[in-house]
């Protein structure tokens, strides 16, 4: 860790780097402002919005690639400026913010296209782009801030980009429920994050990546560990990890593509690369691994169990992400040259969840917007092109040779066992029951849809395959799925090397099992899992929700977490809500007008002293005249004063 | 000094409005309109004064930290002189006024008709009130600001009772009431400080001179006690909801969007560098009653049910910051105070001004009484929720700015005040979204669409108010360098000249901007 | 047989109290041989001409200093202050008291021999001219009240107070209106003033025991050096404490001052509150500035706490009044307690600022009696609070001025009401007294309450169908409550002459 | 015999006029103790006249006399007027001005 971090300023084509984040944010400011005028174009300039950021974003990359320094910096203005605190509103394009750049405008812009299908009856789908568009600014910002406070900024962005995306459809309560959830979880982790910022300015001075990377060796165990943990706290809010991954699911309320770009591939992966980003600090403490580690592990087998009992399409998928997620932690967390496995899987996730995300929506599209899977079943014949690319999508998410999974999971599962002592044993063995859950839940996915008899609803009729706006988008990420794994695992992780600290590598482990060994583990598992799910579920299932034993309830009802949350935070929270109302009211409003009414009631008694008999008047007279007189002698003999 | 530095800004900005109310006020009941219209451009005028003054205000090495200083004597034998002078804190202060006021008075177009009261009287009631805010912020003599301070209470108490709604009586005189036990306080101090200071009332000779530590503290109180219930901290807060409730929604707007900031002003420019080593004595005691008052008033704004009321207690829990900032004395959390103080003017202000928009289509302030109004009214909703997200201190408005700068300026010197203070900004989200969600999303309240106003969506009257609020506080949220130049010499002044107080340095010991 | 000689006499000196013994003189000469119709217009010239000639024989003479016919008047700064003073007061409630144009025959009695409820008092009560005694009457008491602030011996004292209550106690009889009250008020005035007057004349025999003298001086000499007994000191000064602090209403001997207050007439309850306080607390000044200075530590705590109890009597006990005369009456007693704060500070600066409140008050109490007195029904004013209601409405400039009033007495700035409260806690905290200015602050507080519940009366509250027309004020009252606002305002915003002028006065001879 | 009994006598007459205004009703009764007490303070005034061996008090004396004289006319006056309307004496019938 003794080497440091050095960004240079961006010269050249880099110098206009802020397009990036600049042309999204203005295409959803001139949707938004005005408004239904632009209602016939509307989506159009969304997607050539993002579309122009992806070719921009291909440029700068490519340019980045010829360069011997590929930390590269550009300052814009001064954000905030007082005392010590100084933070530029910068950005920063390295090899990390690069692929994700990519990612998020590249997947973005097939997402947009299939969107403009997919919206294409909304009434409110100009609205729909200005938030998607302004999601993907938000969300470029995120990964390009060359410092914490920008970070912070997108990240605060994506979470109201997320809000407004979940409760598009406000009207129904659910959605805006779901959409405030959202919110709020996230909130509790931007909190951590943003406490995470204060200790590094008590402790650094600055919030600029390069000073706090280069600092962060100074600090005391203590507070390193205390800082990466609650960066973790806003990275697992973000990406739905343990203990804040409740609100994941439910943003499935949103339409079916912002589930696909930002409840899969893009905003829900802002804690891995959180966490990826501040490698550095959390290289810096083993136990704070071990924590990651941990979250991830216990993440992943969590949304696989939640998975495999879900029968929403979407939230099945949700609850899939969540724990692919995990896997992304676990590798985060193994630190070293795991950082880079956990960013390819990020990327092939991105792409292999958005197509099966979107194949979802397709068969949404073509089945009434029904979601649920015991009520699907031999879809195959019927949308032939959604059937292949969710395949491609399937196939990759399971780990099938040589689907992009397989070259992405395997190095984590394999990394997860080359962690010294027991440890190895438990996140590798983690690591690989989960990879054999996932196979059984994407597989029961996968055949009660378009395999196996027909369980339709009686309205409908013929399924039909969607539009070629929705087809293509499929298409080409089916493709991504496929190939995209050899590809990414043979040159991110080199690629990402020349990024600012995530090259320092710890020597690994020598692993508890042979490599071999593991991947034939794996694939074995993972044939199993599946051959599991299809035997289980050829011939369909039943149509409606069956009693279950233990296992299977809990994990239907999302293994009570949204039940803990309530007891713990909402209804004591309610409860403390109505208790200070009535605290208010009666205890400190009480008190004061209690005291106006004292001096009232006093008033009101005292009156009647003054009876109106001049007697009475002059008896007080005297009684007064007698006091003083007696305060008086009193003085002089010395009584008083 | 430049030429333009000497010229009489403070003094007109402070009269201006006053003879323009006179003349509001001489104008007959049935021309309402045209009362509307000289009231708009006498505000409008001092905007554009205060644009010039903003322009012409110094910000650099050898700037003067009190600028545009005039004074006249007035009561030589008291030792008390129109003195008007301001520096950074009370330029950004000016401003919010000037920006507000014509805002306000352009959004409380109808507000008077609906009373049966005089029209005319209305709007001078507004500018006489701009003239006493302009005052009480410019005044650098402790009478004059005591003068400016308590008559504010008065054209402040006749909007809220006489054009208010369902409970402005009571609203009225408690407002009226709390502000003048606060000011009698303040007033014994002012005289205490009077008779300590040698019969003095000029700001910069009593910041010179020396107290003892008992009396310093006493008088530190009476100065505190009257402003804490007018920012209003916690516990001396319970008027503000009854106040912001029952006033119309434009007066409310400068209640908690101006009105309220003197407390906070006062306690920067007053407690703190009069009484610099009570100051430090008190702070934890302060410090904890902001802290209350942020989480106290958040949860109490969850549970309310009215909408004016939910946004009276949402400005306590804002105050709640701004208090924190200012006793944490350090550089960042004084400088994020102040610029809380204006974005909350903006902010809530605009908030106001768009529930009172809500309520008045609606006939109620209830927010049970809506429900899924973004479907009738979505720019308007959409308006609501944005002033919401301000509120909340989300990144790209204004507010998140001064929330950041505060937190992570205490968090240097008091980790765990910063700590539960953050707590804070979960419960605004909760509150705000919730509000939000119980109005304008969900299914369509069938009453409301029967209300035949509730289908108007923002006129264009309307928009000229809340555009140019939502620009400042999108502006701002990007790009809040020249507020913060303005304000950070005023902050830095205060608490290292006066206050004698040094940011602590990193604890780290780890890189600085050396290595940058 | 030796040499009479008799003491050397400044008649210009004492000018101003000789021209108004001789317009009342005048003026009941005019009462027995003038014929009838012109009695009205002569007497309220003479009074108030004689008033005002006084007033400018006090302003040539504002520059004597001089103790006068043997020791017994003392012409200084605060007396030549306050004789201006209660001059001024004076004119303007003269205007008060000579307004004929809110009811026929004027708000006085035409014969007030006439037993009430009779037939002849039924119709007298229709109009007949009101009695014009009370010119004479009102001048005599002027002319006692100068005399009292001047008195430079306490037997002077005696007399002056003698000569400025007899007068005001029949004045207090002669309502036109609601007689009875106005009869009752005149014997509890009458009873307990006499009362009251004992205490300070057995005061005077006790310290003429303790000195040898009445003279201020004398006891001034003897304080120090006295052999005699200090219970005769003592208990001399406390009784005649007693007596003045009757007159300017302190607790507990307040007691009268809510009963006169509301039974009187109007213009006469003016009168007594401006002007009648000022001469109370001017010869109170004196006794104890001049007199007891050497015992000022002893009667500091006595007084002081009297003080409070005043402050917090009037103030409590004004919350919860409904007539508005009372509340004024209350008002009037809580304002008392506010200058014993001053009195109390014993500095230069407890002068000057007890001055400059009295004035203060003495204007704006004249203006809210006078506005008080245009409010009217058919049964003649109407004080009860509730019949206030919804005025702002009906006469939103009456109900304007006395919101402006009401904000003065609560001491808004702006208003004369706040200069006073400010200089004389001032003084206070200057004279070590810090714990006066907490009584007062949070006195002034709870008073703020009464005077708000007026405010929210007149504008806040829907009108009833009884609210009471409005008269239209005749050119004298406006007249007075017009100078009566304009002092309070320009007290307020431009103090610093009035301030100079009590700085300058607020030496005392010796 | 000292003139100091003159000063005791002069404290009992005043006791008894200030007491008796206390518990007697009648008006005029009530009037006439406070004469009573106005006596007292003559007569303290001439005993120490005596003492000091100064006319002073004396004379101050007869200032009082002529003051209670003119008390007299002005409060039986009133005490008539009162008189007749109500047709009694008793001071407590005069409470209409209350609380």
């Amino acid at each position: 860790m003794e080497e440091t971090v050095e960004y240079v300023q961006a010269t050249g084509l880099l110098s206009s780097v802020w397009l990036l984040v600049a042309i999204p944010l203005a295409s959803a400011a001139v949707l938004l402002l005005l408004g239904r005028r632009a209602d016939k174009w509307g989506h159009w300039l969304g997607v050539l919005a993002v579309g122009s950021a992806f070719v921009l974003g291909l440029s700068y990359f490519i340019s980045l690639a010829g360069m011997e320094n590929k930390s590269v910096e550009l300052s814009l203005w001064d954000f905030i400026a007082v005392g010590r605190f100084q933070v530029d509103f910068g950005l920063l394009f390295d090899p990390l913010s690069g692929v994700f750049v990519l990612l998020i405008t590249g997947v973005g812009s097939l997402i947009h296209l299939y969107a403009v299908g997919y919206m294409s009856h909304d009434e409110g789908r100009r609205k729909f782009f200005a938030y998607f568009n302004l999601f993907v600014a938000a969300m470029l910002l995120l990964v390009l801030g060359n410092n914490y406070v920008m970070l912070y900024f997108g990240w605060e962005g994506v979470g109201l980009a997320s809000y407004l995306l979940i409760s598009f459809w406000y009207t129904k309560p659910s959605a805006a429920t779901a959409g405030k959830k959202a919110f709020l979880m996230n909130r509790v982790g931007d909190a951590g994050l943003a406490i995470g910022i204060f200790i590094m300015f008590a402790t650094l001075g600055t919030t600029q990546y390069v000073d706090v990377f280069n600092g962060v060796s100074g600090l005391a165990a203590g507070t390193i560990l205390v800082l990466g943990l609650l960066l973790l706290l806003g990275a697992a809010g973000k990406s739905g990890q343990f203990p804040l991954q409740a609100w994941l699911p439910d943003a499935m309320e949103g339409p079916t593509p912002v589930s696909a770009l930002i409840h899969a591939a893009t905003m829900v992966t802002a804690g891995v690369y959180l966490i990826a980003r501040s490698n550095p600090i959390f290289s810096a403490n083993h136990t704070l691994q071990t924590v990651v580690v941990s979250v991830g592990a216990l993440t992943l087998l969590m949304g696989c169990i939640i998975g495999a009992a879900k029968d929403d399409i979407k939230r099945v998928l949700a609850w899939s992400t969540v724990s692919q997620i995990g896997y992304m932690f676990l590798g985060v967390g193994l630190g070293g040259a795991a950082y880079a496995l956990a960013i390819v899987h990020l990327l092939a996730h991105g792409f292999f969840k958005a197509n099966m995300f979107l194949g979802a929506g397709s068969v949404m599209h073509g089945m009434k917007d029904q979601v649920d899977i015991r009520r699907f079943g031999g879809l195959s014949k019927y949308m032939k092109i959604t059937w292949l690319t969710f395949m491609m999508g399937w196939l990759a998410i399971i780990g099938m040779f040589p689907f992009s999974g397989f070259f992405s999971k395997e190095p984590i599962i394999v990394a997860a066992f080359e962690r010294e002592g027991w440890t190895a044993w438990l996140f590798g063995m983690a690591a690989l029951l989960g990879a054999g859950l996932t196979a059984f839940y994407m597989t029961r996915l996968f055949i009660l849809t378009f395999h196996g008899p027909k369980r339709w609803t009686e309205d409908i009729e013929h399924p039909h395959e969607s539009p070629a706006i929705m087809t293509i988008p499929l298409i080409l990420l089916a493709i991504g799925s496929v190939g995209a794994g050899f590809l990414l695992s043979t040159s991110v992780p080199d690629w990402l090397e020349a990024t600012g600290g995530l090259g320092a590598q710890e020597e690994p482990h020598e692993a508890v099992l042979s490599h071999g060994v593991l991947t034939a583990l794996s694939l074995l598992l993972t044939v199993a899992g599946a051959g599991l799910a299809y035997l289980l579920f050829r011939n369909g299932t039943a149509k409606q929700e069956q009693p279950a034993g233990v296992v299977v309830t809990a994990a239907r009802r999302n293994l009570y977490s949204d039940t803990v949350n309530e007891a713990i935070f909402e209804k004591p929270g309610i409860f403390l809500t109505r208790a200070l109302v009535y605290l208010d009211n009666r205890g400190i409003d009480g008190a004061v007008n209690g005291l106006a009414a004292a001096v009232g009631g006093g008033s009101g008694r005292l009156r009647r002293l003054q009876t109106g008999f001049v007697r009475s008047y002059a008896t007080s007279m005297l009684t007064g005249a007698l006091l003083v007189v007696a305060a008086f002698l009193a003085i002089q003999l010395g009584w008083l004063a | 000094m430049a030429g333009v530095n000497n010229f009489p800004f403070l003094s007109i900005l402070t009269l201006g409005p006053l003879v323009g109310a006179a003349v509001v006020a001489c104008i007959p009941k049935a021309k309402g309109n045209l009362a509307k219209i000289v009231a708009l451009a006498v505000s409008l005028v001092m905007l554009v004064l205060s644009v010039f003054m903003w322009v012409a205000f110094q910000v650099g090495g050898d700037a003067q930290r009190f600028q545009f200083r005039e004074s006249y004597p007035w009561i030589p034998g008291l030792g008390v002189n129109f003195t008007f002078a301001a520096d950074g804190i009370a330029l950004v202060m000016l401003m919010l006024i000037a920006v507000l006021v014509p805002l306000v008075i352009l959004a409380s177009w109808h507000d008077a008709e609906q009373s049966r009261r005089s029209v005319p009287v209305y709007f001078a009631l507004l500018l006489s009130l701009e003239a006493c805010m302009f005052g009480v912020f410019a005044a650098a003599d402790v009478f004059l600001f005591y003068v400016f301070f308590e008559v504010m209470l008065v054209p402040m108490y006749f909007i809220i009772g006489s054009y208010g709604t369902a409970k402005r009586q009571y609203a009225a005189v408690k407002f009226f009431l709390y502000s003048l036990v606060g000011g009698l306080f303040m007033l014994a101090a002012v005289i205490g400080l009077w008779v300590v200071g040698g019969k003095t009332f000029d700001w910069v000779a009593l910041t010179q001179i020396d107290i003892q530590t008992g009396t310093e503290r006493w008088l530190f109180l009476g100065f505190f006690i009257a402003f804490a219930i007018k920012a209003p901290f916690f516990p001396f807060h319970t008027w503000l909801p009854d106040a912001g409730g029952a006033a119309p929604a434009g007066a409310a707007a400068l209640l908690v969007g101006v009105l309220d900031k003197v407390g906070t002003f006062g306690i920067l420019r007053y407690c703190l560098p009069l009484f610099p080593e009570a100051s430090q004595w008190f702070a934890p005691w302060a410090i904890a009653l902001a802290l209350i008052g942020i989480i106290y008033a958040a949860l109490l704004a969850v549970g309310q049910n009215d909408l004016k009321r939910l946004v009276s207690y949402t400005s306590i829990a804002h105050f709640g910051f701004i208090g924190i900032g200012i006793f944490a004395f350090t550089t960042q959390a004084g400088t994020g105070a102040v610029l809380y103080m204006l974005n909350h003017g903006l902010a809530t202000g605009l908030l106001f001004l768009v529930v009172g928009m809500f309520v008045a289509r609606r006939g109620s302030a209830l927010v049970s009484d809506f429900g899924g109004a973004g479907k009738l009214v979505p720019v308007l909703a959409g308006v609501l929720f944005f002033a919401g997200l301000a509120s909340l201190a989300l990144p790209g408005t204004a507010p998140f700015v001064s929330e950041f700068l505060v937190l992570i300026g205490v968090f240097t010197v008091n980790k765990t005040v910063a700590v539960i203070a953050t707590l804070g900004i979960i419960l605004a989200a909760a509150y705000v979204l919730w509000m939000v969600q119980r109005t304008t999303q969900g299914t369509l309240n069938p009453a409301l669409a029967d209300i035949e106003p509730m289908r108007k969506d923002i006129t264009l009257r309307e928009k000229v108010v809340v555009a140019p609020l939502i620009a400042l506080l999108i502006v701002l949220g990007f790009y809040p360098k020249p507020v913060t130049d303005v304000i950070n010499p005023a902050v830095e002044a205060t608490m290292q000249q006066d206050m004698g107080k040094q940011d602590p340095a990193p604890t780290g010991g780890g890189v600085t901007e050396a290595s940058r | 047989m030796e040499d009479l000689n008799l003491p050397p006499i400044d008649y210009a000196a004492l000018s101003p109290i000789l021209i108004l013994f001789g317009v009342a003189c005048l003026g009941v000469l005019v009462e027995a041989f003038a014929p009838r119709r012109a009695r009205h217009p002569v007497q309220l010239v003479l009074a108030i001409g004689g008033s005002v000639a006084a007033l400018v024989m006090v302003v040539l003479e504002r520059n004597t200093r001089v103790v006068t016919i043997g020791d017994a008047v003392a012409i200084d700064g605060p007396s030549l202050f306050l004789q201006g003073a209660i001059l001024l007061l004076g004119i303007v409630s003269l205007l008060l008291i000579g307004e004929r144009s809110l009811e026929a025959g004027g708000p006085f009695v035409a014969q007030a021999a006439l037993t009430v409820g009779s037939e002849k008092d039924n119709r007298q009560a229709q109009g007949a001219p009101g009695n014009t005694e009370i010119y004479p009457l009102a001048v005599f008491a002027l002319s006692g009240m100068l005399l009292f602030v001047a008195a430079n011996d306490l037997l002077t004292m005696f007399i002056a107070l003698e000569v400025l209550s007899l007068p005001l106690y029949l004045l207090c009889a002669l309502a036109r209106r609601k007689r009875l009250l106005s009869q009752e008020a005149a014997l509890k005035y009458f009873l307990l003033g006499s009362y009251a007057s004992a205490f300070f004349l057995f005061g005077v025999a006790l310290l003429y025991g303790y000195a040898g003298g009445v003279n201020l001086q004398q006891i001034n000499e003897a304080v120090a050096a006295s052999q005699n007994s200090d219970i005769l000191l003592y208990a001399g000064l406390a009784l005649l404490a007693i007596g003045l602090l009757f007159k300017v209403a302190a607790a507990p001997f307040h007691v009268w001052t809510p009963d006169v207050y509301q039974g009187a007439p109007t213009p006469v309850t003016a009168f007594m509150a401006a002007c009648t306080k000022v001469a109370g607390f001017g010869a109170l000044l004196r006794v104890l500035y001049v007199a007891f200075e050497g015992v000022q530590w002893d009667y500091q705590p006595v007084i002081g706490t009297i003080a409070v109890l005043t402050m917090i009597v009037g103030s409590v006990l004004a919350v919860t009044q409904q007539d508005i005369k009372r509340l004024l009456a209350y008002s009037s007693i809580a304002n008392a307690g506010y200058l014993l704060v001053g009195v109390v500070a014993q500095n230069r600066e407890g002068v000057s600022s007890t001055l400059f409140y009295l004035v203060a008050y003495g204007f704006t109490v004249l203006a809210a009696f006078g506005v008080v007195s245009l409010v009217r029904d058919a049964d003649g004013e109407a004080t009860h609070l509730s019949r206030w209601a919804g005025l702002g409405r009906r006469s939103p400039l009456l109900a304007a001025i006395f919101t402006f009033l009401m904000l003065a007495f609560a001491g808004i700035p702006l208003t004369s009401g706040f200069i006073s409260k400010f200089v004389v806690f001032g003084a206070a905290i200057d004279g070590g007294q810090s714990w006066l200015v907490v009584a007062g602050v949070v006195t002034s507080m709870i008073i703020a309450f009464p005077y708000l519940r007026v405010i929210v009366m007149m504008w806040l509250s829907e009108p009833a169908e009884t609210t009471p027309t409005v008269s239209v004020p005749g050119w004298m009252t406006s007249a007075a409550v017009f100078i009566g606002v304009l002092a309070t305002l320009a007290l307020g915003v431009v103090p610093s002459p009035l301030l100079d002028l009590t700085n300058d006065a607020s030496l005392f001879v010796r | 015999m000292t003139p100091d009994y003159y000063l005791v006598l002069a404290a009992i007459l005043f006791t008894i006029g200030a007491v008796g205004v206390l518990v007697r009703r009648n008006a005029i009764v009530l009037f006439m103790c406070i004469e009573l007490m106005l006596n007292a303070a003559n007569l303290t005034l001439v005993a120490f006249s005596r003492i000091t061996g100064t006319l002073d008090g004396q004379i101050m004396a007869f200032f009082v006399m002529v003051v209670a004289a003119a008390e007299v006319v002005i409060g039986l006056a009133i005490i008539m007027s009162i008189f007749r309307a109500r047709r009694s004496a008793s001071v407590d019938d005069s409470n209409l001005l209350k609380y």
